[in-house]
């Protein structure tokens, strides 16, 4: 199978200019994720400046609140794009793990086991389903985790009989979505900022880690040198199932309520183009959590921003959209001009 | 030379042609005259340049310098379609058709005939019909070309070139992928084309081809002009020496070595016994420490799969032992485990992950012995790959540049250093030079046989016979998916393993089975 | 002389009316005179609504503004999201909190899942005036709508309309709202109770997007199964709509009595053109009005009521004319008029929690049977 | 360029053996299709006799005006997936160029005249969106389409400030979305139907039809014989613009209003969904608008079928998502057969 990578990619010169090692991350694959922290700073200053309450620790606190279940989701998005695949289904898995907490405690299960057996279930859909599918039997990602996403959110509405539960004497769960540390860090965006830092660290320092990026880069060079299995792709699908699972928890105590429509197609697009804003390539091999969490983190600061001076959601439509298509622009260019240089 | 046939009839002058890639003068101030109604062969090594200077003449490529003279007058090729218009066609060295259309669809390529505007399937099956009788070729013009084996498939690229009856029509390695009926048919086309007045310029590694068909021959060496011949006043071994020229038969010498027989009381690092797939017909092979098994054969004859197969991508029947120990070869994470490393021919494709640095790259394949519960240890790590990247002499900016960014001989450098980590007991090399330059050829050839001298046993498939002669302490010739031939290193000649690998194809003599029961 | 209603293509929902065309409207209602007011003036009100691209969540944005801005106050409107009502609602009322409203109130899509923001509020000292009676119990105030009493009165509607009994088609959500489940268990044991046991409700269909196209399938199935029902309840006016049109393309329309709920903009025009036979109206504006008269009297420490019930009026086709359109009522809202005495939208106050108005009261807004 | 199919596609054998072509037919790429129409036509059969309201004129028209809009979208799709991409702002066109109908009827345009305009709005938009910049800058379908999606919904939303319009007095739009031809025969299923065999037509019988099969087998190639990838590429969003325009206005038909929010995520992913399941390969080249129009049927009547039966949406979604997983395993395992026998 004769692989060419489509973009010409970034080459360091014929001449072999070394360069130094800051402007290679600046003119390098990491250039999308400054580009977006810098805009993301700009966009901080200008509210700080002009809005007096942005800085407010209330305002912090909501808007660290909010951005946790989607952190939590675009690390495991992130990992799924690395590989090269997209998942659909973390919506499904959402739903589904969410019920399944309301049931268990429901039925008396402790909520801290209660917890740790939906993430499991979350983990288990992942790589049971999507995983085999795609990894083992090699079906094509995107048609497996839409029709996984439409399997498993039917059986989480079919199982709820269509209701919501009433989740709001679930302490655990409100302490992951509601709650804070002191009046300005919710621990919900604790543990999706430990997470991103945990899953950077496996990205970095694991075998695991590292196949993910080799199969993105070269699923078949990957293979070949034995670390690019079915293994690594289902897990991949895995963490990513792991993670609808903490996330479906954590929006139970944002909600207070277990619903089965928790996760929609539209979350999970959400999602997606958070990931893919800066820096992680769709085709898979290039970019890292922490730009997805600066993806992340830009896209919750603009739209605080926007609802706050009276944008409603259509223009958050409209700017998110338009800034997705300038990014993916822009990495073009770069990459056009620094393949031209090479 | 040239000014002989200056006035008669030329067809096409190239002169002065130059084109440089990264790190390769692929070409430097080639001249090639062609004549109407002549069969010109273009002769060279591996890398010689001969397809570059063929795209260059069919608009494929532009030349960084030189001139092209259609007609005694010069011109300059906008493209493919240009030269097409101009009555320049090329049969690319790779198959190139369209596998979603029809052959019907392909054949014609885009001059399907019309009827209100739209396609009429009817007329042009009709007419393909008829056209595929005339070329002779037994093809449904309804079937999807995808389905078709590779062979029918060039066969196809080759006709639907032809049949436009250019003025000269270039062909790039045509026969490489064909069965001998096949090859015969080729032939008759280049005579029909010739008989029509059209010129031919034809590439081949199988020399007897230039001897069957070509009128004159020009011999290209590292981007140059070195010889033309009208093709009677030469033989084989001259075209061999005008080819390598003296400065590289430096490389192919053999050096004083052992031999085959020296091996048999070494230990056996690759036992294969019996070994069917759906590309292989019962393959029994044995691999010593320090023993380098080389494997010829045309293409398609089976020597990819063989390689694939024993690195655990295919199933398979029958049994493979790894250093004595029975081992099952079910995915390539299993082969490794079980000490056997490819380095695989498709090297862009399959051996590297570009976009990785080359430290990556070269600690990839050794990761899960160097790490620890799968955290790396990077320190263990990059000592293991600047060791590497010292002792193999890979020339690059520095561990964490891409890997992209190497030449490809030194990317082929970090495809096999990445087995070094590893200490595999036996190590594949598919075609392990294509498109590798001179200098760095030698230095890969020196490599292999101190990684056979330190106890591997080697397995070398290369299309290039005076690899595999330089290399081999051993030689296994396949067919068709089965090993028909066999002959010890200092004792293989080009002719010899030629002469194997052609008796086996068309009717299978018995005879060529006993040959590798030696 | 509303939007939408003269037959040809128009803006369905909340064509802005001018001052004058409300006031000829609106006067004919005793609507009260238009009144300066600066009750709300240095106040900043917090709002966190539906969606605008939802009918009734625009309905219940503009007026919340135009009730605001009439009294002087800054209404500050943050909308949720359709993709992601739940999460986006907690958001915009977590942001109104942290620009210090003087009050906030909030639409209650699932009132449940306001409590921890509503209770942040509090913390910050602002005063909260709940959408829903299920809601937490430190509001202020809180706004409750009588879904039961326009589920008891359909019931009966169909009880005095068919002594002889009959199949009853329910329009249904679908999805899980605690209120709209207590309205259809309540349509079903008073359909039970006052026919005897005659009337049954044969079969439900749901529209969980909460628009024509995707009623109109799931109608058009149960209808087939029940060519000989008598009438449809629907949930809301665009799901009655879709069941019309169902209904019509089986030929079965002119044998059936359709009831939707809301009397939105779709609701009204659908009563005008005859596509559906009842609503009930449900005041967003003049509850708006009212909630914002409230949130003005709690920011400046006023006393307030504890809890506002709103119970629906039964509009027919005879009766939708007297209904003036969302965009008089937001305009006549907007000049500093007061709705109340229009009777459009009948509220009780009380210290305890209504969840139903009384005998009295709800024969008073009960369906006109024909 | 090196012709390597990716999936060893179905080889005939060396040998050459020639296969009757209905066996062709049965085991070739077209087999997907007739599996499901078989099973289209066994759901049918069994409603007809176990149902007696199913096979009434009444539910046929149902049905088929039911289907009218996501047969057309699903025309659309098809062209595009069959050059390898996806195109998920139909949603976005969709809703765009309802507000943008209703907004010309209502200032006086003539209806039938606003349809055209309608139309070629929707087909400026994919070609000149998504086509320029996938097909012609090279950016990646799904970012790109994922973005646009985004931005023309928010721009519908803005444009139409947030409001639906009331169309009921729009013959046009209603003859086109809700009238039937006779008491079973809507109009909009005729004009779908005719749509799907004009693009049946196209695909057949026009270079460019053709050319989008090539470069969905092979874009490199494609390019190379001047089969003009870029337009092609280009077009086939326009395309698809253009049946979103269409189904927009049908869509405003059905409704009675035009609802700025009419093109939904999920009705795109519902199509694509409809699209792959009858043998629309998602990595392109191979499949046919028949086989995407009775896998829209398929999904149409077993909707129609289960909710009869008084199975809600949360069975149907189960029941789609395991259908279409069923039928690309099915197919991986046919390729793989077919792959061995050669
Ligand atoms: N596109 C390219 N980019 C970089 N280097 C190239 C490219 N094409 C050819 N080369 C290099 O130019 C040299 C000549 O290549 P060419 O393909 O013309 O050789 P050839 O004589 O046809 O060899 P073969 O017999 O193997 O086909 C080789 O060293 C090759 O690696
Ligand atoms: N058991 C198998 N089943 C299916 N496909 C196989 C099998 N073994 C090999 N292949 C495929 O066939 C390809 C090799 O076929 P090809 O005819 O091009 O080369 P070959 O004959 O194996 O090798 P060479 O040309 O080097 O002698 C492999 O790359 C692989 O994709
Ligand atoms: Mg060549
Ligand atoms: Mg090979």
């Amino acid at each position: 199978m004769t692989v060419t990578p489509s973009v010409p990619a970034e080459t360091s010169g014929r001449r072999g200019t070394v360069q130094r090692p800051w402007i290679r991350h600046l003119t390098g694959s990491s250039a999308p994720m400054f580009a977006v922290a810098g805009l993301l700073l700009v966009v901080v200053v200008f509210q700080l400046v002009t809005e007096p309450n942005f800085g407010s620790s209330s305002n912090i606190a909501n808007l660290l609140r909010t951005s946790a279940v989607p952190i939590l989701l675009v690390v495991g998005m992130t990992m799924v794009i690395l590989t090269g695949g997209i998942d659909l289904s973390m919506g499904g898995i959402l739903s589904l793990c969410g019920i399944a907490y309301a049931k268990m405690v429901i039925a008396g299960v402790p909520t801290s086991l209660a917890l740790v057996l939906t993430v499991l279930l979350g983990a288990a859909l992942g790589f049971g389903v999507n995983g085999l599918l795609i990894g083992r039997f090699g079906l094509s990602f995107f048609v497996v985790t839409l029709a996984s996403a439409s399997v498993l959110g039917g059986i989480a509405l079919l199982w709820s009989g269509n209701r919501q539960f009433d989740m709001s004497g679930d302490g655990l769960a409100r302490a992951l979505g509601n709650d804070t540390l002191g009046s300005l860090l919710p621990y919900g965006a604790i543990i999706a900022v430990v997470t991103v830092v945990l899953a950077g660290l496996v990205l970095r320092y694991t075998i695991f880690g590292r196949s993910v990026y080799a199969i993105g880069g070269n699923q078949e060079a990957a293979q070949l040198s034995g670390v690019g299995g079915a293994r690594v792709i289902a897990s991949v699908y895995g963490v990513s199932g792991a993670c609808a699972g903490l996330a479906s928890v954590m929006m139970i105590g944002r909600q207070t309520i277990a619903d089965p429509t928790a996760g929609s197609s539209s979350i999970v697009l959400y999602v997606v183009a958070a990931t893919l804003l800066a820096g992680v390539t769709i085709t898979g091999g290039a970019g890292s959590v922490y730009g997805a969490l600066i993806g992340t983190a830009f896209l919750q600061v603009l739209s605080n921003a926007l609802a706050l001076r009276g944008f409603n959601n259509s223009w958050q439509m409209v700017v998110t959209g338009a800034i997705l298509l300038v990014a993916v622009y822009l990495d073009r260019v770069r990459l056009r001009l620094a393949a031209r240089r090479g | 030379m040239k000014a002989t046939n200056r006035k008669t009839n030329s067809l096409l002058h190239l002169r002065g042609i130059t084109k440089r890639f990264p790190g390769v003068q692929a070409l430097d101030g080639v001249d090639l005259e062609v004549r109407s109604g002549e069969v010109l062969g273009l002769v060279g090594e591996n890398g010689s340049g001969k397809s570059t200077l063929l795209k260059i003449a069919a608009g494929h490529q532009n030349a960084d310098a030189g001139e092209i003279v259609l007609d005694g007058r010069p011109v300059s090729l906008a493209g493919p379609a240009d030269a097409l218009n101009r009555g320049i066609a090329l049969i690319a060295q790779e198959i190139s058709v369209q596998p979603q259309l029809t052959v019907a669809e392909n054949l014609l390529d885009g001059r399907l005939p019309r009827r209100a505007g739209l396609i009429d399937w009817r007329r042009m099956h009709r007419q393909t019909e008829a056209e595929l009788r005339e070329l002779d070729l037994d093809l449904s013009p309804h079937t999807t070309v995808g389905a078709l084996p590779l062979h029918q498939q060039q066969m196809l690229s080759i006709a639907r070139v032809v049949r436009r009856r250019p003025r000269l029509v270039l062909f790039d390695e045509p026969t490489s992928s064909l069965t001998a009926d096949e090859v015969k048919h080729v032939y008759a086309m280049i005579h029909s084309l010739r008989a029509a007045g059209s010129a031919v310029v034809y590439i081949t590694h199988r020399l007897r081809e230039y001897f069957d068909l070509a009128d004159r021959v020009v011999v290209l060496r590292d981007g140059r002009t070195v010889a033309t011949r009208e093709i009677a006043g030469v033989d084989e071994q001259e075209l061999v020496r005008l080819m390598v020229g003296r400065e590289q038969v430096q490389i192919f010498q053999r050096p004083a070595q052992k031999d085959h027989g020296d091996f048999e009381s070494a230990a056996l690092r690759l036992e294969v016994r019996g070994i069917t797939s759906a590309r292989l017909a019962d393959i029994d092979l044995d691999v010593r420490a320090g023993e380098i098994v080389g494997v010829a054969g045309q293409a398609g004859s089976g020597r990819t799969s063989l390689a694939e197969t024993l690195f655990g991508r295919w199933p398979y029947s029958g049994s493979v032992r790894v250093a004595g120990r029975e081992v099952r070869l079910s995915t390539p994470r299993a082969a490794i485990d079980a000490g056997i490393a490819l380095v695989p021919e498709d090297r862009k494709g399959a051996g590297l992950v570009l976009s990785m640095s080359v430290h990556e790259n070269l600690a990839m394949a050794s990761w899960r012995r160097t790490s620890a519960l799968g955290v790396r240890r990077p320190g263990h790590e990059r000592a293991g790959t600047t060791r590497v990247v010292r002792d193999l002499l890979i020339r690059t900016a520095g561990l964490d540049v891409p890997a992209v960014t190497l030449s490809g001989g030194n990317q082929q450098k970090v495809a096999i250093g990445k087995w070094l980590l590893h200490e595999p007991s036996v190590l594949i090399l598919d075609e392990p030079t294509r498109g590798v330059d001179v200098g760095a050829k030698a230095e890969i050839y020196a490599l292999v046989e101190e990684l056979a001298s330190a106890g591997l046993g080697v397995l070398v498939i290369s299309s290039e016979l005076l690899e595999v002669m330089r290399l081999a302490h051993r030689v296994l010739v396949m067919s068709n998916g089965r090993v028909v031939g066999e002959e010890a290193g200092a004792r293989a000649t080009e002719e010899s393993i030629t002469r194997l690998a052609f008796r086996a194809e068309g009717a299978p003599e018995p005879g060529s089975l006993e040959v590798r029961n030696t | 002389g509303c939007g939408g209603t003269d037959g040809s293509a128009g803006d369905a929902v909340n064509r802005s009316a001018s001052s004058s065309e409300a006031d000829k409207v609106l006067d004919g209602l005793h609507a009260g005179p238009a009144k300066e007011c600066t009750s709300g003036k240095g106040l900043t009100l917090g709002y966190a609504g539906v969606w605008s691209s939802n009918a009734g969540g625009k309905a219940g944005n503009d007026s919340f503004a135009a009730a605001a801005e009439a009294c002087e106050a800054t209404p500050l409107v943050v909308e949720a999201k359709a993709d992601d009502p739940l999460n986006t609602m907690i958001t915009a009322m977590d942001q109104i909190i942290s620009q210090h409203a003087d009050a906030v109130a909030f639409f209650p899509l699932t009132a449940d899942v306001m409590t921890a923001p509503s209770r942040r509020a509090v913390k910050a000292g602002i005063p909260v005036v709940s959408g829903e009676i299920t809601n937490f119990r430190g509001a202020s105030t809180t706004f409750h709508q009588d879904r039961l009493t326009a589920a008891v009165n359909s019931a009966r509607l169909f009880c005095e309309k068919y002594p002889d009994g009959g199949k009853v088609i329910y329009g249904a959500y679908g999805g899980s709202q605690q209120d709209l489940i207590a309205m259809q268990k309540r349509f079903e044991s008073e359909l039970r109770d006052c026919s005897d046991g005659k009337l049954t409700i044969a079969g439900t269909y749901a529209n969980k997007t909460d628009d024509i196209a995707g009623g109109r399938g799931t109608a058009q199935a149960v209808l087939q199964q029940h060519p000989d029902a008598i009438g449809v309840v629907a949930y809301s006016d665009t799901d009655a709509v879709a069941a019309s049109r169902a209904a019509s393309d089986l030929g079965m329309r002119g044998k059936l009595t359709i009831v939707g709920y809301n009397a939105d903009a779709v609701g009204l025009a659908a009563l005008q053109q005859g596509s559906i036979d009842y609503s009930f109206a449900w005041g967003i504006p003049e509850q708006q009005q009212k909630m914002v008269e409230v949130m003005i009297a709690l920011a400046k420490g006023e006393p307030a009521p504890r809890f506002v019930t709103l119970y629906p009026r039964c509009v027919s086709r005879k009766t939708v004319d007297a209904v003036p359109s969302i965009a008089v009522r937001v305009r006549g809202i907007a000049d500093g008029r007061d709705l109340a005495p229009t009777k459009i939208q009948p509220m009780i106050e009380s210290d305890k929690p209504t969840l139903e108005a009384s005998e009295a009261q709800r024969k008073a807004v009960a369906c006109e049977v024909s």
